[in-house]
C-alpha cells in the first residue's frame, strides 16, 4: 500500500496549527475551565496501603460551612465484573470503579475513600479533615519476592492465577502467567559455548507529565453528564465514566481539553466519575484537580519488575537459546504491562529456541498504567544489558553481536508472526557507522549500545474532512493533540488534496462531534488516525471529482485530480479549464450541496518501530555520580510526517529513559508510604542534567500505510535504560544490575568491587 | 490453505493444539471453523486477543481476508502508552 | 475568612483583586483573575509552569503569596507578545518544535525572557542551568535550548 | 475557626509593635521573608492558620553593605541580588555559591540568606557557608538587638534560637583576612533542583609560602544542624593543604558526621560523601586563597 512518491507537504518542519495558542497561554489544558457556579471537589484518601474499610461518618463534614456534596464508595453503582475491552489499557470495570473509589478495603496509600465538593478549595479541605474512617490496618505487600512467596498475605482475597493449564487449587497475589516458547530451549542452552544469566530489577517510576489531572464535569437532572477532561482519550473516559456511574454512554458527553503530558498515564479515568457524582449530589458542575502528590500516589505508575534473563551463544555470537522469567507489579489490581513486556523482550533477535515466562503479580501500591511502550523498558533494559554482558565475554562489538542475530524482514518473531519489512538492521548499521560511536573516550567515562523495540498500534479512528466555503480546510478528529499531531493531520491532508499547509485546520473534537477513535496511545495517531484523515482526503477528491465532470458536463471517470485542481484525464476532449478545490467549493451548492469527506477504520499492519541508542556517561568515582555526556537516539519510523516532531519523540522518550536509569524510583517506607511523592525528591531530568540528544530518523517504510509511516512516540523510551547501564560498565568495569543507577547505589558497588579487589590481590 | 498458531496461553482453548491448518478466506470463517471444533472457543478470543494476519496486527479482526497461505497468529491484546 | 484587597499592575495593566491571606498569588491569578496562561503543575516550586516577574525578578507564583502583589507589577505569559505580534522567543519555539504538550511553554517562556533581557549571549550551559527550574516532560530539553539561542540571536539583530 | 492574617510593615518598629500585639492575644505568628520554604510547608506539612508578618520591606532586612572590616547582609535580600554583586562574590565567594545553589532561578528571586537560616533545615545550603564564614546574627529583640554567633544559632531540625517578639535582621561577617577565603560545595543527584544530600563549607588563610594558618570547616546534612568540625580545621592547619591533609579533614568530618538514612541517602553514603566534599571544597578554598 505504500507508494514511492515525492512529498509536497510531508516532511516538511511547519508550525504547529496549535502552536500560537500555545505560546501565548491562550490554550486551555484540564484545569484552565470554569462554568458559572461552579464548585470545588477535592478526595479524602487512605493513609494505610492496605487496611479494611470498617466505617465512614460523613456527618460532620456535610455540614461544614461551603460544603455541597460528600459522596464514598457507597453512593457508587455496584459495578460487576467485567474486562474492558474497548480502549487501550487491559483490566476489568470492577477493578476500575474500586479504585476510582475504595469499598470495603483501601488497597494503597493514597487510594481515595471519599470525597467532598464545596464552595472553596479549602472549604473542602476542611471538610475532609472532618470526615471520620475507621481502618482495621492489614499487612501491606509491597514487592514482588514477598507478594509471590507461598505464605503471601492476599491482596485480592479469593484471587486464583489465571493463565496455567490447570485451575490452581489456592488463591495467589499472582494473577496471570503467560508462557512464550519455540523449539528446545535446553537443548539450545546445551549447544551453547557460552551462556550468561543474571537478575536484574528496576523500580516503580511515574510518567511523570506535568499538567497533573484535572476535570470538570455537570450533570443535569436528566442524567445527561458533561465531562471537560485533560485525557488522552475521551472516548474511554465516556465509556469508562458511563460504566463506573451506571449510565447511558450516549448521556455522557466528553470534551477533551488541551492535555499537557500523558505518556500512557492518562489513559484511565480517576477523578472524572467522582467529579460527576458530586455534581450530582450538589446541583453544580464541579471542578477537580489532583495536587502534584496526589499524581504520584493515586495515579498510575509504571511496574517495578524482577527479570531473570539466560542466554546461550556460539563463539561467534551466534544466539543459540534465550530464556526470561518477567515478575511485574500491577500494584493493587490485576493488569500490568508484564504481556507487552514479555512480548517484547526477545523481539529484535532470531533465535530457534526460547522460553518465556511472565508474571502479574498484585502488590499494595497504586494500580499501574501504561507508560510509553508499557512493559518493554523494564524486560529490555534487563535483555540489552545481559547481551552487553555476552558481548564482553565473547570480545565482540556489541553493535555486531546485535547485528549477527537481528530479526529482518520474513524473520518470525519471538511473539509469533513473521516481521514484514523492518529497518532493525538499517539502525544497527547506522549506529555502528555514526561519528558519535567513534568519539575517544576519557578517563571513566564509558559508552554504552542498547537496541528498543515497539509494535505500535493501528486500533479504530474516525475523520472527517470539511472543504469550506473558500476552499479552506477543515480537519475533524477524535486523537487528543499530545505532541503536534495536529500539524501531521494537516500535513497529510494538505499532501493527498494538494493545498497548501496553511490552508488546512485541525480539529479535535469531542465524543458528539468526532466519529469513535481509540486513545491516543500507543504510537497509534499519526498512523491509524492519519490514514482516517488520507480515506477521509481521497473521500473529498472523489467527490471533487464527481462535481468537476457534473461542471464541465463529462463522466466522473474522466477526471483526474492534480496539485488541488480536478483536471480533466489526458485524451478527453473538452475545453474545460482546471477546477481548484476553491473553485469547486465556491460551486458546491449547485453541485450537489457541501464538501463532506469522511472515513473510518481499523487500520491493520502498524510496523513494528526498532531502535539503537549510544551512551556516554561519565562516573565520578568518589561520588557514584553518573553524567550523561552524549546522546544518541538512532529510529526507524517509517516516514517522518513532521521530522521536528519526530526528533521530539526520540529526545523526550530519550530524556525519560535516562532518568528511568538513573534517579527516578518510588521510595517507599516499610509501610507501604511513597516518601518522595513531589518533583522535589521524584527526580525527572532538568535541563542541566542532559546534553543534547542527537537524532538519526531512519525511514525504512511500512508497507501498510499509504506514506509508510510506523509511528513513532514509544520506541524512544526503550533502549535508553540499558543503554546507560551498559555505558556506566563501561565507565566502572562494575555491573550493577538494579535501576535506577543511584550515587548512593553506583557507590556502593564500585567499593564493594574495589574491597573485593583489594581482597584478592592481598590473597 | 491458511496456517493458524496459537500461543501457549491460548492453547487450552483447543486442546492444547499450538498450530492447525484450516481452509478459510476470512477471519469470521476462521472463527466459524474454529468454533465447529472447539465449541465455545470464539467468545474466549472475541475482543480479547489481537491477531496477526501475514505480520499485520489488528485489534478487532472479523471481515479481514485471510489467502491460501496465509499465517494467522494469535497474540495478546497489546495497549498502549 | 477575611478577603484582602489587592492594588496591583498585571502585565502594565493596573489590576485590582480581593483574595485571602494564605492564597497563592497562583491561585488568584488563575482562578479570580482567570489569567489561566500561567499553569500549575506542583504548586511548590519545583517544576516552573507558574513562573511570571515580579517587578521584574523571575518568581514561581505559586510560592508568592496573592497579598505581596499589592502595589508590585506583574509580568505573566500574557503579556509577553505585544498586541498582535508574537514575541521573537514565542516565534523561536513554534519554528523549532521546542514543545510538544504545550503546559511548561508558557513558564519556559517567561523564564527565556528574563534571562535573555539579563544576558543577551547565554552560553548552552548558561541556558540550560538558568531554566533548570523549568520541567519539561516531553521534549528532553534539545529544542528548547536551541530556540533560545536562536531567540537570543534574533533579539541580538543578528540575522538567523 | 482561627484565620490566616498578613502583614507587610514598612518599618521595624512597626514589624516590632504588630509581632507585640499578636504575642499578647497568643495568636500564632510567623515571619516571611522569600516564603520559598515556609510556603510549600503551610501547604503540604503544617496547613493551621497563622498570623505572616512579611519582612521584606524592613530597611534592615534589605541593607547590604561591604565595609572595611565587615560584610552586612540583610536577612531578606533574595539570592538574584547577592549572586549578581561582584564585590560579594570577591569577598565571600563559597557563601554566595552556596546561596545560589538554593533552587531554581526563580527560587532565587525569592529565597533569602536570613530565611535559609532561620528555617533551619539540616540541609541548608546557605548554613554551612554562613558559619565557615564567621557569621554572626543581628536580632531585633523588642527595643534592643542582640548578637549571636551563627553555629549557635540553628538549635534543631527546623529549630532556631529567635524567641518570640524577635527578628533577624541580618548576618555579619568579619572581613576575611589576606589570603582567606572559602568554598561551599553540596552533593546532589541532579545538577540541580535538590536538597543535599551532604553539604561542606570551607574557609582557609593560607601564609606567603601556602601553609594554611586557619580554617573552619562545616559540614551540613549530615546532622540535625550544620556542624563546625574544629577537627578537620585542626587536620588542615600548619600542612599546605596536601593530599594526606585533606584526606585528615574529610576523615575527621566523617568521623564528626551523625547522619541519617533517608529518601536522600543512607549514612554510610553521607559519611563518605562529606569527606569528599571537605576535601574538594578546601582545594577550592585553598586556591581562590592563593590567587589573593
Amino acid at each position: 500500500m505504500s507508494e514511492a512518491r515525492d512529498f509536497r507537504s510531508i516532511g516538511q518542519r511547519v508550525i504547529r496549527p496549535d502552536g500560537v495558542d500555545k505560546v501565548t497561554g491562550r490554550a486551555a489544558f484540564g484545569a484552565d475551565y470554569a462554568l458559572p457556579g461552579m464548585i470545588y471537589g477535592r478526595v479524602l484518601r487512605s493513609p494505610h496501603a492496605h487496611a479494611r474499610i470498617v466505617s465512614i461518618d460523613t456527618k460532620k463534614a456535610a455540614r461544614m460551612p461551603g460544603v455541597l456534596a460528600v459522596v464514598t464508595g457507597a453512593d457508587f453503582p455496584s459495578v460487576g465484573s467485567e474486562e474492558i475491552t474497548g480502549g487501550e489499557g487491559a483490566g476489568n470495570y470492577k477493578d476500575l470503579a474500586t479504585n476510582v473509589m475504595a469499598r470495603d478495603k483501601a488497597l494503597y496509600h493514597g487510594h481515595a475513600v471519599a470525597a467532598v465538593a464545596a464552595t472553596s478549595v479549602a472549604e473542602a479541605e476542611a471538610a475532609l479533615a472532618a470526615i471520620k474512617v475507621k481502618y482495621e490496618k492489614l499487612k501491606p505487600l509491597l514487592d514482588l519476592d514477598a507478594a509471590m512467596a507461598d505464605d503471601a498475605v492476599l491482596v485480592e482475597e479469593g484471587l486464583f492465577t489465571s493463565g496455567l493449564p490447570e485451575k490452581p487449587t489456592k488463591p495467589s497475589n499472582v494473577a496471570t502467567v503467560m508462557e512464550l516458547k519455540r523449539g528446545d530451549v535446553e537443548a539450545g542452552f546445551r549447544e551453547a559455548d557460552i551462556v550468561v544469566e543474571a537478575t536484574y530489577r528496576t523500580p516503580t517510576v511515574h510518567q511523570g507529565y506535568i499538567e497533573p489531572h484535572a476535570c470538570l464535569a455537570t450533570i443535569n437532572q436528566g442524567g445527561q453528564a458533561t465531562i471537560w477532561a485533560s485525557t488522552q482519550g475521551h472516548f474511554d473516559v465516556r465509556s469508562s465514566t458511563a460504566k463506573v456511574l451506571g449510565l447511558n454512554v450516549s448521556d455522557v458527553r466528553v470534551i477533551p481539553t488541551e492535555i499537557g503530558g500523558g505518556f500512557g498515564g492518562k489513559t484511565t479515568i480517576y477523578v472524572e466519575p467522582v467529579a460527576v457524582l458530586l455534581s450530582k449530589r450538589s446541583g453544580r458542575p464541579v471542578k477537580m484537580t489532583m495536587s502534584r502528590e496526589e499524581v504520584f500516589r493515586a495515579s498510575g505508575p509504571a511496574s517495578a519488575t524482577k527479570c531473570v534473563i539466560k542466554i546461550g551463544a556460539r563463539k561467534d555470537g551466534t544466539l543459540t537459546a534465550m530464556s526470561a522469567w518477567l515478575a511485574y507489579e500491577a500494584g493493587a489490581f490485576r493488569g500490568s504491562s508484564m504481556a507487552p513486556g514479555a512480548m517484547c523482550v526477545f523481539a529484535p533477535y532470531k533465535v530457534d529456541n526460547f522460553l518465556i515466562r511472565g508474571f502479574d503479580v498484585l502488590v499494595n501500591k497504586p494500580k499501574v498504567a501504561a507508560y510509553r511502550a508499557p512493559g518493554a523498558p523494564q524486560s529490555m533494559y534487563a535483555c540489552e544489558s545481559l547481551l552487553d554482558e555476552l558481548a564482553a565475554k565473547l570480545g565482540m562489538d556489541p553493535i555486531d553481536l546485535r547485528l549477527k542475530n537481528a530479526v529482518e524482514e520474513g524473520a518470525q518473531a519471538a511473539y509469533g508472526p513473521k516481521f514484514n519489512a523492518i529497518g532493525f538492521r538499517e539502525c544497527l548499521e547506522a549506529a555502528k557507522r555514526h561519528p558519535n560511536y567513534k568519539i575517544p573516550l576519557g578517563q571513566d567515562e564509558g559508552r554504552g549500545v542498547a537496541a528498543g523495540f515497539w509494535f505500535n498500534a493501528g486500533m479504530q479512528s474516525s475523520a472527517e474532512i470539511h472543504i469550506n466555503e473558500d476552499g479552506t480546510v477543515t480537519v475533524i478528529e477524535g486523537n487528543p493533540d499530545i505532541g503536534g499531531s495536529r500539524a501531521s493531520m494537516a500535513l497529510m491532508a494538505a499532501e493527498e488534496l494538494g493545498v497548501p499547509y496553511e490552508r488546512v485546520r485541525v480539529q479535535i473534537a469531542d465524543t458528539e462531534s468526532a466519529g469513535y477513535t481509540n486513545t491516543t496511545g500507543g504510537s497509534r495517531v499519526t498512523f491509524a488516525t492519519g490514514m482516517a484523515v488520507i480515506q477521509a482526503a481521497r473521500d473529498i477528491i472523489g467527490q471533487c471529482k464527481q462535481r468537476a465532470a457534473a461542471t464541465w458536463g463529462i463522466d466522473a471517470d474522466m477526471v483526474d485530480w492534480a496539485d488541488g485542481k480536478a483536471i480533466p484525464k489526458p485524451g478527453v476532449n473538452a475545453d474545460v479549464k482546471p477546477l481548484t478545490l476553491a473553485a469547486i467549493a465556491a460551486n458546491a451548492g449547485r453541485t450537489g450541496g457541501p464538501l463532506l469527506g469522511r472515513a473510518s477504520l481499523n487500520a491493520r499492519g502498524a510496523g513494528p518501530g526498532f531502535s539503537v541508542n549510544i551512551a556516554d556517561v561519565r562516573v565520578d568515582r568518589d561520588t557514584g555520580k553518573v553524567d550523561v555526556l552524549r546522546f544518541t537516539a538512532i529510529q526507524d519510523v517509517g516516514k517522518a510526517i513532521h521530522p521536528g516532531y519526530v526528533e521530539g519523540q526520540m529526545q523526550g522518550g530519550a530524556a525519560q529513559g535516562i532518568g528511568w536509569a538513573l534517579n527516578e524510583e518510588y521510595v517507599y517506607s516499610k509501610d507501604g508510604v511513597m516518601e518522595n511523592a513531589g518533583f522535589l525528591d521524584y527526580r525527572i531530568p532538568v535541563a542541566s542534567d542532559l546534553p543534547m540528544i542527537d537524532t538519526q530518523i531512519i525511514e525504512v517504510p511500512n508497507p501498510s500505510h499509504p506514506y509508510g509511516v510506523r509511528g513513532c512516540g514509544e520506541t524512544p523510551i526503550v533502549a535508553p535504560l540499558a543503554a546507560v547501564a551498559n555505558a556506566t560498565h563501561a565507565a566502572t568495569g562494575v555491573r550493577i544490575r538494579e535501576l535506577p543507577l543511584s550515587p548512593p547505589r553506583v557507590l556502593a558497588a564500585l567499593d564493594n568491587a574495589a574491597g573485593s579487589a583489594a581482597g584478592k590481590a592481598a590473597g | 490453505m491458511a496456517r493458524v498458531y496459537f500461543p501457549d496461553h491460548l492453547a487450552s482453548l483447543t486442546e492444547g493444539v499450538r498450530e492447525l491448518e484450516a481452509h478459510v478466506s476470512s477471519f469470521r470463517d476462521l472463527l466459524e471453523w474454529l468454533e465447529g471444533r472447539y465449541p465455545g472457543i470464539s467468545d474466549k478470543l472475541i475482543g480479547k486477543v489481537a491477531v496477526a494476519i501475514d505480520g499485520d496486527i489488528i485489534h478487532d479482526p472479523f471481515l479481514d481476508p485471510i489467502e491460501p497461505g496465509s499465517e494467522v497468529h494469535f497474540l495478546y491484546r497489546i495497549e498502549g502508552g | 475568612m477575611t478577603k484582602v484587597h489587592v492594588s496591583t499592575t498585571i502585565n502594565g495593566q493596573p489590576a485590582e483583586f480581593l483574595c485571602e491571606p494564605s492564597q497563592s498569588l497562583l491561585d488568584v491569578l488563575r482562578e479570580d483573575l482567570q489569567l489561566t496562561g500561567t499553569k500549575e503543575g506542583c504548586a511548590t516550586g519545583d517544576c516552573g509552569a507558574c513562573s511570571i516577574t515580579l517587578d521584574g525578578t523571575l518568581v514561581c507564583s505559586c510560592l508568592v503569596l496573592g497579598v505581596e502583589a499589592a502595589g508590585k507589577s506583574l509580568g505573566t505569559i500574557e503579556g509577553i507578545a505585544k498586541g498582535d505580534e508574537l514575541h521573537p522567543i514565542q516565534q523561536k519555539f513554534l519554528e523549532h518544535a521546542a514543545l510538544q504538550c504545550g503546559v511548561c511553554t508558557p513558564g519556559l517562556i517567561v523564564a527565556t525572557k528574563s534571562l535573555l533581557d539579563a544576558n543577551p549571549a547565554p552560553s548552552e550551559e548558561e541556558i540550560r542551568y538558568y531554566l533548570a527550574g523549568n520541567l519539561c516532560r516531553c521534549t528532553g530539553y534539545d529544542k528548547i535550548v536551541r530556540a533560545v539561542q536562536d531567540a537570543a540571536k534574533t533579539m541580538r539583530g543578528e540575522a538567523a | 475557626m482561627e484565620s490566616f492574617a498578613y502583614a507587610a510593615p514598612a518599618t521595624l518598629d512597626e514589624a516590632l509593635e504588630i509581632l507585640k500585639a499578636h504575642q499578647r492575644r497568643k495568636v500564632r505568628t510567623q515571619l516571611l521573608a522569600g516564603g520559598t520554604d515556609m510556603l510549600v510547608q503551610m501547604r503540604t506539612v503544617d496547613r493551621e492558620p497563622r498570623a505572616i508578618i512579611d519582612v521584606k520591606k524592613l530597611k534592615e532586612t534589605n541593607k547590604l553593605t561591604l565595609g572595611a572590616k565587615e560584610t552586612y547582609i540583610g536577612a531578606a535580600i533574595p539570592g538574584v541580588i547577592l549572586t549578581a554583586n561582584p564585590e560579594l562574590n570577591a569577598r565571600h565567594p563559597g557563601l554566595v555559591e552556596a546561596m545560589d545553589l538554593i533552587g531554581s532561578s526563580q527560587i532565587q528571586g525569592r529565597a533569602s540568606l536570613g530565611g535559609n537560616l532561620c528555617n533551619a533545615s539540616p540541609a541548608g545550603d546557605t548554613i554551612p557557608a554562613i558559619i565557615a564564614n564567621g557569621g554572626i546574627c543581628v536580632i531585633a529583640s523588642g527595643s534592643k538587638t542582640r548578637e549571636i554567633k551563627a553555629e549557635k544559632f540553628v538549635v534543631g531540625v527546623g529549630r532556631n534560637a529567635l524567641k518570640p517578639g524577635e527578628i533577624l535582621l541580618g548576618i555579619r561577617f568579619p572581613k576575611p583576612a589576606k589570603r582567606t577565603s572559602d568554598a561551599y560545595l553540596r552533593f546532589i543527584p541532579r545538577t540541580e533542583m535538590d536538597i543535599a544530600v551532604a553539604g561542606a563549607g570551607v574557609s582557609v588563610t593560607l601564609d606567603k609560602s601556602g601553609t594554611c594558618t586557619a580554617a573552619r570547616v562545616v559540614i551540613g546534612a549530615v546532622a540535625p544542624t550544620a556542624l563546625l568540625v574544629p577537627a578537620a580545621a585542626k587536620a588542615l592547619i600548619g600542612t599546605k593543604l596536601d593530599d594526606a591533609a585533606l584526606q585528615a579533614a574529610g576523615a575527621a568530618a566523617s568521623a564528626a558526621s551523625k547522619p541519617i538514612t533517608d529518601k536522600r541517602g543512607t549514612v554510610e553514603y553521607r559519611r563518605k560523601v562529606v569527606a569528599v566534599l571537605v576535601r574538594r571544597a578546601t582545594r577550592i578554598a585553598a586556591e581562590r586563597a592563593g590567587a589573593q
